[in-house]
C-alpha cells in the first residue's frame, strides 16, 4: 500500500475512536464507585436506543415516534420466554427482536406509502393498542404478566439469566452500544446509507433514480425495531423488574427521540452525544435539585428540544461543526482539506 | 473536518465520563457488601420514596413520619441508648416511584453514603426492584405500604414488611365477610370495579380466588381504565343488574371522584365499599363533596383510630402536627411509615450496632406487642415477622400477619371506622341499610 | 332495551365533549397540515385554568367559558406567531417535521411542568352542575354533558359556517388547498395560521370549561386525551370540521357501547383498531375534503 | 441502426378529474435514436413523461419498452430495465454533495460504494462538473443543478434518456456548453427524448419531433418540417394572429 495511503487509513479520527474505547473500557476501573458506574450503565441504555432510533428516525427521516413499543415488546418476549421455562433469555432476546421485526413490518407496510405524520400516527397508534393489551389482561396466550403490576425477574446473579454484576452490565451494554455504531457506520458508509439520504431529502426523485423507496424504509425500521427490543431484554434484566408503566410508556418513546434529535440525527456521533449529555445533566440535576425540582429538569428537555429544533435542527452536533469552523477560521489554517465547506 | 469533530466531541464525552467519576471524592474501595460503619455516633438510614410523580402525595406524607419519629428519637430519646446514644442520620431519596431512578438512588445510599438500612419504596415496581437487591447486596430493609405480593415471595433474612400485603390484607378481609354477612344479608353477588393498575388488578384476583370460602355465589368482574374520562357505561352495567348487592371499586383518586360523582348523577344508591387507593387519599372527601356521603373506605389506618391509641394525648399531638403540615389528617402511608420506622429503631436498640448483619438479625426477631411507640398510630397491634402462607395459597416471607384492615364509612365529611369494634369510632352510630340518593 | 338507549345518549354526550376538543385540531390540521402533538396537554392546561378559576371566584362554569376561551384565544395566537409559524414558512415540505417535533417538545413541557406547579395529586371542584341529569322515562341524561354537546355541535357549525361564509374563513380554506398560490392570491398566510391557531386554542378553552364540571384534572390528563383527539380527527377526516364532530360521537359510541358490552379496556383496543382501519384504508379519513 | 422500436407508446390517455391532460397519444423512440417532443405550455409534455418514467399510472393505453408492458410498473423498477429522467424543475438532494447525488443514481448499477463513485467520476468529468464535487446540492447553481441531474440519470446507466426542458432557466453562454455536452451525450448511442421550446437545440439534436396541443398529437415528422406545418404555428402563436 502506497505510504499516502496507509496516511489516509490511519488518521486521527481512527486514533481518537480507539481512545474513546479504550477510555470507555477502563471506564469502571478508574471509577469503582458502583453509584457512578449505575449512572453510566443508564446513560448507555440510553446512547443505545437513541442509536437505535436513530437509524429510522436520522438516517431515513422517518419519524416513529411509537418505537418505544419494540423496547417492551424484546423485554416482555426474553422474561415470558425464560419464566415459562422455554429457555435462557438470551434465546428469548433474539426471538424477541424476531417479533418486534414482524410487528415493525406489519405495521409500518401499509403506511410508508402514507406522508410523514401517518407513519408517526401509526407507529403510536400500535404503541397504545399494545400498552392496553399488556394492561388489560392478566395472562396473554396462557402465560402469567399480571398486567400493570408487570413481572419481577428472581434475582440468580448467572449470566445465563441474563444477570451479571455492576460491571458485567455495564460492559455488555456498552458492547452492544459499540455494536450498533459499527451497524450504523456501516449503513452510513454503504449503498443503503446513500440510499436513505437521497429517501429523507427527496423522496420522488428518489425513486426515479432506481431507489424502492418503501423497501428501504422498511429494511431502516426492522433494523431500528430489532435493536431496540434487544436494548429492551437486557434493560429490564438489569432491573429486575418488567414494568409496562415504564417499557410499553410513551414517554420512553418520546425520550430517545429527543435525545437524538438533540443530539443531531442523522449523524453517528449526534444520538450518543446527546444522549450522554443530556444523561448526565438529568443526574446532577436530580441528584442536586432533589425531589421537587426534578419535573423542572423534564422540562427543560421539552425546551431544549423546542430550541434545537429552531436555531439548530442538525443538533449539538452541528453545533460542534460550526464552532470548529469558526476556531479553523480564526486559527487561518492554510492548508485545508476540502476547497469549500458549506455548512448547511 | 469530520476529523476535528470527532476530536471535540471524544474530548467532551471523555470530560463528562471523568466528572462523573470526579465528584465522587472519596474513592472509597470498599467492597460492596461493606458492613457500614462501625460505632461513630451517627447510624445512617437509607430512605427511599416517591417524592415526586403520580404518588408523591403518599410519599411525602410516609416521609413526614419518617422525620418527625428519627427527630423524636435523636431529641426526645437521645438517639440509640444500646449504642450510647447515637444518633439517626436520613439519607433522603426519590425514586419517582420508577425502578430504574430508585436502583440509581440505592446504589448512591448503599455505596456512596453507606446506610446500613434502607426504608419505604411504597412503590409495586421499585419493591419489587429494590428487595432483590437487597438481599444481593446484603443491606436489611423494612418496606412500607408495597402491597405486591411476588416482591416478599422469595425467602430471604434481609427484607421485611410490617404493613399488611395482598396475601395478608386478603387473609383479614376473609373475617371482615362475617361481619358483612351479618349486617347485609344475603350478601350472594357484588360487584368488582378494578383498574388495571398495580393492586387493583390482584386484590381482584384473589377476591375471586376467595369466592366459595366467602360464600358469595358470584362476582361480577367490571375492569375500567385508569384516567378514563368517563364510567357511564360501567354503572350502567351496575344498574342494569338488580342482583347485585353492593360494588367493590378500587382506583386512583381522580377515577373515584368521577365515579362516586356519576353514581350519584345516575341515581344509583349500591352501598360502595371503596378498596383503598383513591377513596383515602387526604382530600377525597373534600373534592368528590355530598357524592361520597356513605361511601364505605377500607384502609390500614384512619385518623379515627387515633381514639383506640394506647397512649391518646401522644397520638393527638403527632396528628396536630400532621395536620398543621399537611392540612388534612394523618393518612394511611404515614401510618405504615410511623409502623416500620419505629420496627427499624426497636431492631436498632436490640442489635446495638450498626452492623448491617446485626440489624437484619435483630429485624427477624422482632417481636413487638402492647404499648410500643410503633402500635401507636397503626391498625397492628402487634408486628412479628413471619413465613407463612397468605390468601389463596400465596407463600409470603418475613410478614406481619396481624395487619387489621378496618372498614369506614363517609359521614358528613369524616371518616368513621365501622368495624372491628375495637378501633371503631365512639362518636358514630353505624346504621344500614344506606338510604338512597334523594333520602341523603 | 332501556339501557341500550342510555348507552346510546351517554356514547352521544361524551362524544359531544370529544368533538369540542377534536374540532380545534381539525382546523389547525386541516388549514396548515400542523398536526399538534400538545393538544392533550394544552386542553389540560385549559382544564386547569377552568377549575382554579371556579374555586377562586366560584363563577358558574358556563361563564368560565367567557374568560378561559378568550385567554386561551390569545395563547394560541402568540404560540402559532412566535413558535410554529418560523418553522411553517421555513419548511418546503407541506407536514414539516420541525413542527411535530415542536409541539411533542410543547407536550413535555406543559405536562411536566404541571406535575411541578400543581403536584401530581388530582384537582376537581364541584359546580352547580355536577352531579346533576335529566329524568326522562328512567334515562338519565347528565346535564353538564348534554351542555358540553350543544356547545359542540353550535362550536362545529359556527366554525363550518365562518369557514364557508366569513372573509376570512374563505382566505382559511384558501390557504389550506395550496399556501403558495394563497400568497400570490395577497393573502397574509402568518396572520391567517394565528388566527386559525388561536381559534383552535379557543375550542380547547371552551372544552376546557365545559369539562370542569365533570372531570377531575391532573397532569396525566393530556395523556389520556391527547392521542384520544388525534384518533378522531384523523377518523373524522383531516381538516373536515364536522368530520371532527363525527369522529368524536363513533369514538364516544363505541367507547361507551364497548365499555358496556365488554370492558373498557376492549372498548379503548377497539377505538384505536378503529383508528388503525381507518389510517391504512382511507387515509384522509370519512369526511375529508382533501384527496390529497 | 436498427430501426427497432424501443419504446412504443400506444393510444395513451391521462384524466385528471374532467381534464384530458394526455389524450389516445400514440408516438414510439427508435434505438439509437434523438426523438424531440415540443408543444405549447399544457399540452401534456411532462405528463407523458411522468407517465413513461413510472411516476404517474396511465388512465388507459400501454407503454411497452423493449417489448416489455411498463405502464403498470413502479418508478424504480422502470429506472431499473432503463430509463433515465431529468426534471423540469431540478430535484437535487440537497443534504448530498453533488458526487454524493450522482453516486446514489450509480450505486443501482454496482451495490458496490467504491465501483459506483468510481462510475460517478467518470461521469461527472464527461460533463465538466467534477470542480464541483464535494460542494453540497443545496449550494449549487442553476446550470450546475441541471447538469448534475443529467449525470444522475446517466449514472443509471440507461437505455433511454428522457430530458425534460433542460435548457430553460439558462442565459445564452450557457445554452450554448449544455448544447455541446449533449451533443457528447448524443454521440454515445443513447436514446433520447426531449422536451424543449428552444428551436436551435430540437434542430441540432432531434432526428424526429412530435408535437403535442392540449394533451393530444397534431403532427410527427423531422424538426424541419414540423416547424412549417400550420397546425403547429397555430398552436404556439394561437388561432387569430395565424395568416393563413
Amino acid at each position: 500500500m502506497s505510504k499516502t495511503l496507509l496516511k489516509d487509513k490511519i488518521a486521527p479520527k481512527h486514533i481518537l475512536v480507539l481512545a474513546l474505547l479504550v477510555l470507555a473500557f477502563l471506564f469502571p476501573q478508574i471509577v469503582t464507585q458502583p453509584y457512578f458506574i449505575q449512572i453510566a450503565i443508564t446513560v448507555l441504555i440510553y446512547c443505545y436506543w437513541s442509536s437505535a432510533w436513530n437509524i429510522i428516525g436520522g438516517y431515513a427521516g422517518q419519524f416513529a415516534l411509537g418505537n418505544g413499543v419494540y423496547i417492551g415488546i424484546g423485554a416482555y418476549v426474553a422474561v415470558l420466554f425464560h419464566q415459562e421455562g422455554f429457555g435462557s433469555p438470551w434465546i428469548g432476546m433474539v426471538l424477541g427482536g424476531v417479533i418486534s421485526v414482524m410487528f415493525a413490518f406489519i405495521i409500518s407496510k401499509p403506511c410508508f406509502k402514507l406522508r410523514g405524520t401517518y407513519f408517526s400516527l401509526a407507529t403510536v397508534a400500535f404503541l397504545h393498542i399494545v400498552r392496553y393489551i399488556i394492561l388489560g389482561f392478566n395472562s396473554i396466550f396462557g402465560m402469567e404478566t399480571n398486567g400493570g403490576m408487570g413481572i419481577m425477574i428472581p434475582y440468580t446473579g448467572r449470566w445465563q439469566d441474563m444477570q451479571f454484576g455492576k460491571e458485567g452490565f455495564y460492559y455488555v451494554i456498552l458492547v452492544m452500544l459499540v455494536l450498533i455504531l459499527v451497524v450504523s457506520n456501516v449503513i452510513r458508509t454503504s449503498k443503503m446509507g446513500y440510499y436513505l439520504s437521497a429517501i429523507k431529502t427527496n423522496q420522488g426523485a428518489a425513486s426515479t433514480i432506481g431507489i424502492n423507496v418503501p423497501k428501504y424504509k422498511m429494511m431502516a425500521q426492522c433494523i431500528s425495531a430489532f435493536c431496540l427490543a434487544l436494548g429492551g431484554a437486557v434493560y429490564v434484566h438489569f432491573l429486575l423488574n418488567v414494568s409496562p408503566y415504564d417499557v410499553f410508556g410513551y414517554d420512553l418513546s418520546l425520550e430517545i427521540m429527543i435525545y437524538c434529535v438533540i443530539g443531531g440525527s442523522g449523524t453517528l456521533w449526534g444520538p450518543v452525544f446527546g444522549a450522554l449529555v443530556l444523561g448526565i445533566i438529568n443526574e446532577t440535576l436530580r441528584v442536586q435539585l432533589g425531589s421537587d425540582i426534578a419535573p423542572l429538569a423534564s422540562a427543560f428537555y421539552g425546551v431544549a428540544l423546542i430550541l434545537i429544533v429552531r436555531f439548530a435542527p442538525g443538533g449539538l452536533y452541528q453545533l460542534g461543526q460550526m464552532l470548529i469552523n469558526k476556531i479553523k477560521g480564526s486559527l487561518g489554517k492554510k492548508k485545508s482539506e476540502t476547497k469549500e465547506v458549506s455548512v448547511q | 473536518m469530520k476529523k476535528l469533530i470527532a476530536t471535540i466531541l471524544a474530548i467532551v464525552m471523555c470530560l463528562s465520563l471523568v466528572a462523573c467519576g470526579g465528584p465522587s471524592g472519596e474513592q472509597s474501595q470498599e467492597p460492596n457488601q461493606s458492613s457500614g460503619q462501625e460505632g461513630g455516633e451517627t447510624i445512617k438510614i437509607g430512605v427511599l420514596y416517591p417524592l415526586s410523580g403520580s404518588t408523591a402525595t403518599a410519599g411525602n406524607s410516609a416521609l413526614w413520619a419518617v422525620e418527625w419519629i428519627t427527630d423524636y428519637i435523636n431529641n426526645e430519646l437521645g438517639g440509640i441508648q444500646s449504642m450510647d446514644g447515637a444518633k439517626i442520620e436520613l439519607v433522603v431519596g426519590d425514586s419517582k416511584g420508577d425502578s430504574q431512578v430508585g436502583l440509581t438512588e440505592f446504589e448512591r445510599m448503599v455505596n456512596v453514603e453507606n446506610v446500613s438500612v434502607m426504608f419505604g419504596f411504597y412503590n409495586t415496581a421499585v419493591t419489587n426492584t429494590l428487595s432483590q437487591y437487597c438481599i444481593a447486596n446484603q443491606v436489611p430493609a423494612i418496606a412500607t405500604n408495597a402491597v405486591g405480593d411476588e416482591a416478599f415471595s422469595q425467602p430471604n433474612d434481609y427484607v421485611f414488611h410490617a404493613n399488611g400485603c395482598n396475601a395478608t390484607n386478603t387473609l383479614f378481609s376473609n373475617q371482615r365477610t362475617e361481619w358483612m354477612r351479618e349486617v347485609i344479608q344475603p350478601m350472594k353477588k357484588f360487584a368488582y370495579v378494578y383498574d388495571s393498575a398495580d393492586y387493583g388488578r390482584e386484590s381482584y384476583e384473589t377476591a375471586l380466588a376467595n369466592m366459595e370460602e366467602n360464600g358469595y355465589e358470584e362476582i361480577v368482574g367490571i375492569p375500567i381504565e385508569a384516567g378514563s374520562a368517563d364510567f357511564s357505561s360501567q354503572i350502567l352495567q351496575l344498574k342494569n343488574d338488580p342482583e347485585i348487592e353492593w360494588v367493590q371499586p378500587s382506583m386512583n383518586m381522580s377515577d373515584a371522584i368521577l365515579f362516586v360523582r356519576q353514581m350519584k348523577e345516575y341515581d344509583v344508591a349500591l352501598p360502595i365499599f371503596g378498596n383503598g387507593g383513591g377513596f383515602l387519599q387526604a382530600d377525597f372527601i373534600e373534592q368528590a363533596g355530598d357524592a361520597a356521603d356513605y361511601v364505605f373506605s377500607t384502609s390500614m389506618w384512619f385518623p379515627s383510630m387515633w381514639e383506640t391509641a394506647w397512649d391518646t394525648d401522644f397520638a393527638q399531638t403527632v396528628m396536630d402536627a400532621y395536620y398543621e403540615e399537611f392540612g388534612y389528617d394523618f393518612d394511611e402511608s404515614a401510618s405504615c411509615a410511623w409502623l416500620g420506622f419505629w420496627c427499624v429503631w426497636d431492631a436498632l436498640e436490640r442489635a446495638g450496632s450498626a452492623d448491617r448483619e446485626a440489624i437484619a438479625q435483630a429485624m427477624a426477631e422482632t417481636d413487638i406487642s402492647g404499648e410500643h411507640y410503633a402500635t401507636l398510630l397503626s391498625g397492628s397491634k402487634t408486628v412479628k415477622f413471619e413465613d407463612r402462607e397468605g390468601a389463596a395459597g400465596v407463600m409470603v416471607y418475613n410478614q406481619n400477619f396481624d395487619t387489621p384492615v378496618p372498614w369506614a364509612c363517609i359521614r358528613d365529611g369524616e371518616y368513621r371506622v365501622v368495624w372491628p369494634e375495637e378501633l371503631a369510632s365512639q362518636e358514630y352510630e353505624f346504621t344500614w341499610p344506606i338510604p338512597s340518593w334523594d333520602e341523603r | 332495551m332501556a339501557i341500550f338507549f342510555q348507552a346510546l345518549i351517554d356514547g352521544l354526550l361524551t362524544g359531544g365533549i370529544y368533538a369540542c376538543v377534536a374540532v380545534g385540531l381539525s382546523l389547525s390540521f386541516g388549514v396548515m397540515r400542523l398536526f399538534n402533538w400538545a393538544q392533550g396537554d394544552l386542553l389540560m392546561m385549559a382544564l386547569y385554568m377552568a377549575i382554579f378559576l371556579i374555586q377562586g371566584t366560584g363563577i358558574h362554569p358556563l361563564v368560565s367559558i367567557l374568560v378561559v376561551g378568550p385567554v386561551m384565544f390569545v395563547i394560541g395566537f402568540f404560540v402559532q406567531k412566535f413558535l410554529l409559524n418560523p418553522l411553517v414558512i421555513r419548511a418546503k415540505e407541506r407536514e414539516p417535521l420541525s413542527v411535530l417535533l415542536t409541539t411533542a417538545g410543547m407536550s413535555f413541557v406543559l405536562s411536566n411542568l404541571a406535575t411541578f406547579l400543581f403536584t401530581s395529586n388530582s384537582q376537581s371542584v364541584t359546580t352547580p352542575l355536577t352531579g346533576r341529569s335529566i329524568n326522562i322515562a328512567s334515562m338519565f341524561i347528565s346535564t353538564p354533558k348534554l351542555i358540553a354537546f350543544v356547545v359542540a355541535l353550535g362550536l362545529t357549525f359556527g366554525i363550518q359556517l365562518f369557514l364557508q361564509k366569513a372573509e376570512w374563513g374563505r382566505a382559511l380554506r384558501a390557504t389550506s388547498q395550496d399556501r403558495e398560490v394563497a400568497q400570490l392570491m395577497g393573502m397574509n398566510n402568518k396572520l391567517l395560521y394565528c388566527l386559525a391557531q388561536a381559534i383552535g386554542f379557543a375550542c380547547l378553552g371552551v372544552a376546557g370549561g365545559l369539562m370542569s364540571p365533570i372531570y377531575a384534572v391532573s397532569p396525566s390528563t393530556g395523556a389520556t386525551f391527547g392521542f384520544k383527539t388525534l384518533t378522531i380527527v384523523v377518523l373524522g377526516g383531516k381538516g373536515s370540521v364536522p368530520g371532527a364532530l363525527l369522529g368524536g360521537i363513533i369514538v364516544g359510541l363505541v367507547e361507551s357501547f364497548g365499555g358496556f358490552l365488554f370492558s373498557s379496556l376492549y372498548a379503548q383496543i377497539i377505538v384505536f383498531a378503529i383508528f388503525a382501519l381507518v389510517l391504512f384504508l382511507k387515509p384522509n379519513g370519512l369526511l375529508s375534503k382533501d384527496r390529497g | 441502426m436498427s430501426e427497432e422500436r424501443i419504446i412504443v407508446v400506444d393510444h395513451l390517455t391521462k384524466r385528471f378529474g374532467g381534464l384530458k391532460a394526455v389524450d389516445d397519444v400514440s408516438i414510439h423512440l427508435n434505438r439509437g435514436e434523438t426523438l424531440g417532443l415540443i408543444g405549447a405550455n399544457g399540452a401534456g409534455k411532462t405528463t407523458l413523461f411522468n407517465m413513461i418514467s413510472g411516476v404517474l399510472k396511465p388512465t388507459s393505453g400501454t407503454i411497452t419498452f423493449d417489448g416489455v408492458e411498463i405502464q403498470k410498473k413502479k418508478a424504480h423498477e422502470i429506472c431499473k430495465m432503463g430509463i433515465g429522467r431529468t426534471y423540469q424543475i431540478v430535484q437535487p438532494f440537497t443534504t448530498l454533495t453533488l458526487l454524493e447525488n450522482v453516486l446514489a443514481g450509480a450505486l443501482m448499477r454496482h451495490p458496490r460504494v467504491a465501483d459506483a463513485r468510481e462510475v460517478a467520476e467518470g461521469i461527472i468529468d464527461m460533463l465538466g462538473i467534477s470542480h464541483l464535487k464535494n460542494t453540497k446540492g443545496a449550494s449549487l447553481t442553476l446550470i450546475q443543478l441541471k447538469r448534475m441531474e443529467i449525470a444522475r440519470a446517466l449514472a443509471t446507466e440507461p437505455k433511454v434518456l428522457l430530458l425534460d426542458e433542460v435548457m430553460a432557466g439558462l442565459n445564452p453562454g450557457e445554452r450554448v456548453e449544455l448544447l455541446e455536452t449533449m451533443q457528447k451525450i448524443k454521440e454515445t448511442g443513447i436514446s433520447i427524448i426531449i422536451i424543449e421550446h428552444i428551436m436551435k437545440v430540437i434542430m441540432t439534436l432531434a432526428d424526429r419531433a412530435y408535437v403535442l396541443n392540449q394533451g393530444c398529437l397534431i403532427a410527427e415528422d423531422t424538426p424541419q418540417k414540423v416547424m412549417e406545418h400550420p397546425e403547429v404555428i397555430k398552436s404556439y402563436i394561437g388561432e387569430r394572429h395565424y395568416a393563413s
